[in-house]
């Protein structure tokens, strides 16, 4: 698993690439890329986190989908600061020998990136900022993996 | 102990970190919650209405009842809205 | 939607940007690639298909898709002929507003690629050749998406 | 009519395709496959046991009962594995 928290832009395929290169026990790819969208007119997110929590937190989600799916790789980016309309925010790969371990280990960590990891995300439109609620749909998304018996 | 505040939490009190000595009867998550609340009305305005508020102490998240025990860093921010 | 069935190989991130480029109203682009798994000492796949049908399958299933998630584009590469270890075999590449959509999205197109798409894999180990058997699970998953009532 | 036959319907027949004036009294794609059977002992062999192959009329999965009507081209394939 490989982590990262930057500043800068990101390669999906660059990074897939990396993942995969070589190997020939991989079966099945799946790749989300969150964006940001210029609703309402919005001008730009500004994305700040927790360093040092945001990393520990995505590994014991990162740990936690390995323990519950048969994954053979894993690679998450979240960048943070300014972003403008049709920015990449956040990327999570993951390789497994069948898809639906990669789909469902990929909707997991999406959900939990979402719901526990520390970043929190300032709407700007133009000199006007405020920042964006939590969404209790998320939280009943991130629900979905609980066990039952888990609160 | 190092305090560290997100998001509109440090807006609202004009830092990101402080390090405070905490008396003694501050033993929980809540305490130093009421404790910050009585500092002055800024920190009232924060800290008076905690249910608003998420905490991670030592970098985990935790709840209000969770002793602080020999807990290095204590954050207070939002509910989170990465992703 | 674009859909195409061929024998050359496909750039996923060319396709992605292809699909994404210019437009601010996407929130979520989620990408799945299949590939060759060397199982077992595998030396190559041979994939044949029904023309014709194949690419009026494949539409049938993306026009149920955008009925029921809103879609804001799809696209579909799906291989055919020999494909070694590691070669990529499929592409689908959904985008949408919101993640739940295009996950869903993605797995769906998937589950129906597999179980109803008209394209026949065959294994081949040396000279040995065996065409591959329908898997009763990818029937069970593809049923996830049936409403109370289908059969 | 027109009749396709993929994977190892195509294999064990020595053929891909082929056209057949078929009799009046051939209504359903069941019906297809028990004249197919009827030809020689290769096609016998796959079309005895229809259960285990499917079909399409006009390029559209379709069933062992349904009527052939007006059909331009009939196919038979093992399931589909794909994607």
């Amino acid at each position: 698993m490989q982590i990262s928290v930057q500043e800068a832009d990101f390669d999906s395929a660059a990074e897939a690439l990396a993942l995969t290169s070589g190997r020939n026990d991989i079966g099945a790819v799946v790749t989300f890329e969150g964006r940001v969208r210029a609703d309402d007119g919005l001008t730009a997110l500004r994305l700040e986190h927790y360093p040092g929590m945001t990393e520990a937190e995505i590994a014991r989600h990162v740990d936690a989908a390995q323990a519950r799916w048969p994954l053979l790789g894993v690679r998450i980016i979240h960048r943070i600061g300014r972003l403008g309309p049709g920015a990449r925010i956040v990327l999570v790969i993951t390789a497994a020998a069948h898809r639906r371990g990669a789909f469902e280990a990929a909707d997991f960590l999406m959900d939990y990136l979402k719901t526990r990891a520390p970043f929190w995300k300032q709407e700007q439109y133009g000199d006007d900022a405020r920042w964006v609620d939590a969404k209790l749909s998320d939280l009943d998304t991130a629900r979905r993996w609980q066990k039952p018996g888990q609160s | 102990m190092k305090l560290l505040y997100f998001a509109w939490v440090r807006e609202k009190l004009g830092r990101g970190e402080e390090t405070l000595d905490l008396p003694a009867e501050v033993r929980t998550a809540r305490q130093l919650a009421a404790y910050l609340a009585a500092r002055s009305p800024e920190y009232a305005r924060v800290f008076g209405l905690p249910n608003s508020l998420n905490l991670a102490i030592d970098q985990e998240h935790a709840c209000w009842d969770q002793e602080l025990d020999a807990a290095r860093e204590v954050a207070f921010f939002p509910p989170v809205t990465g992703g």
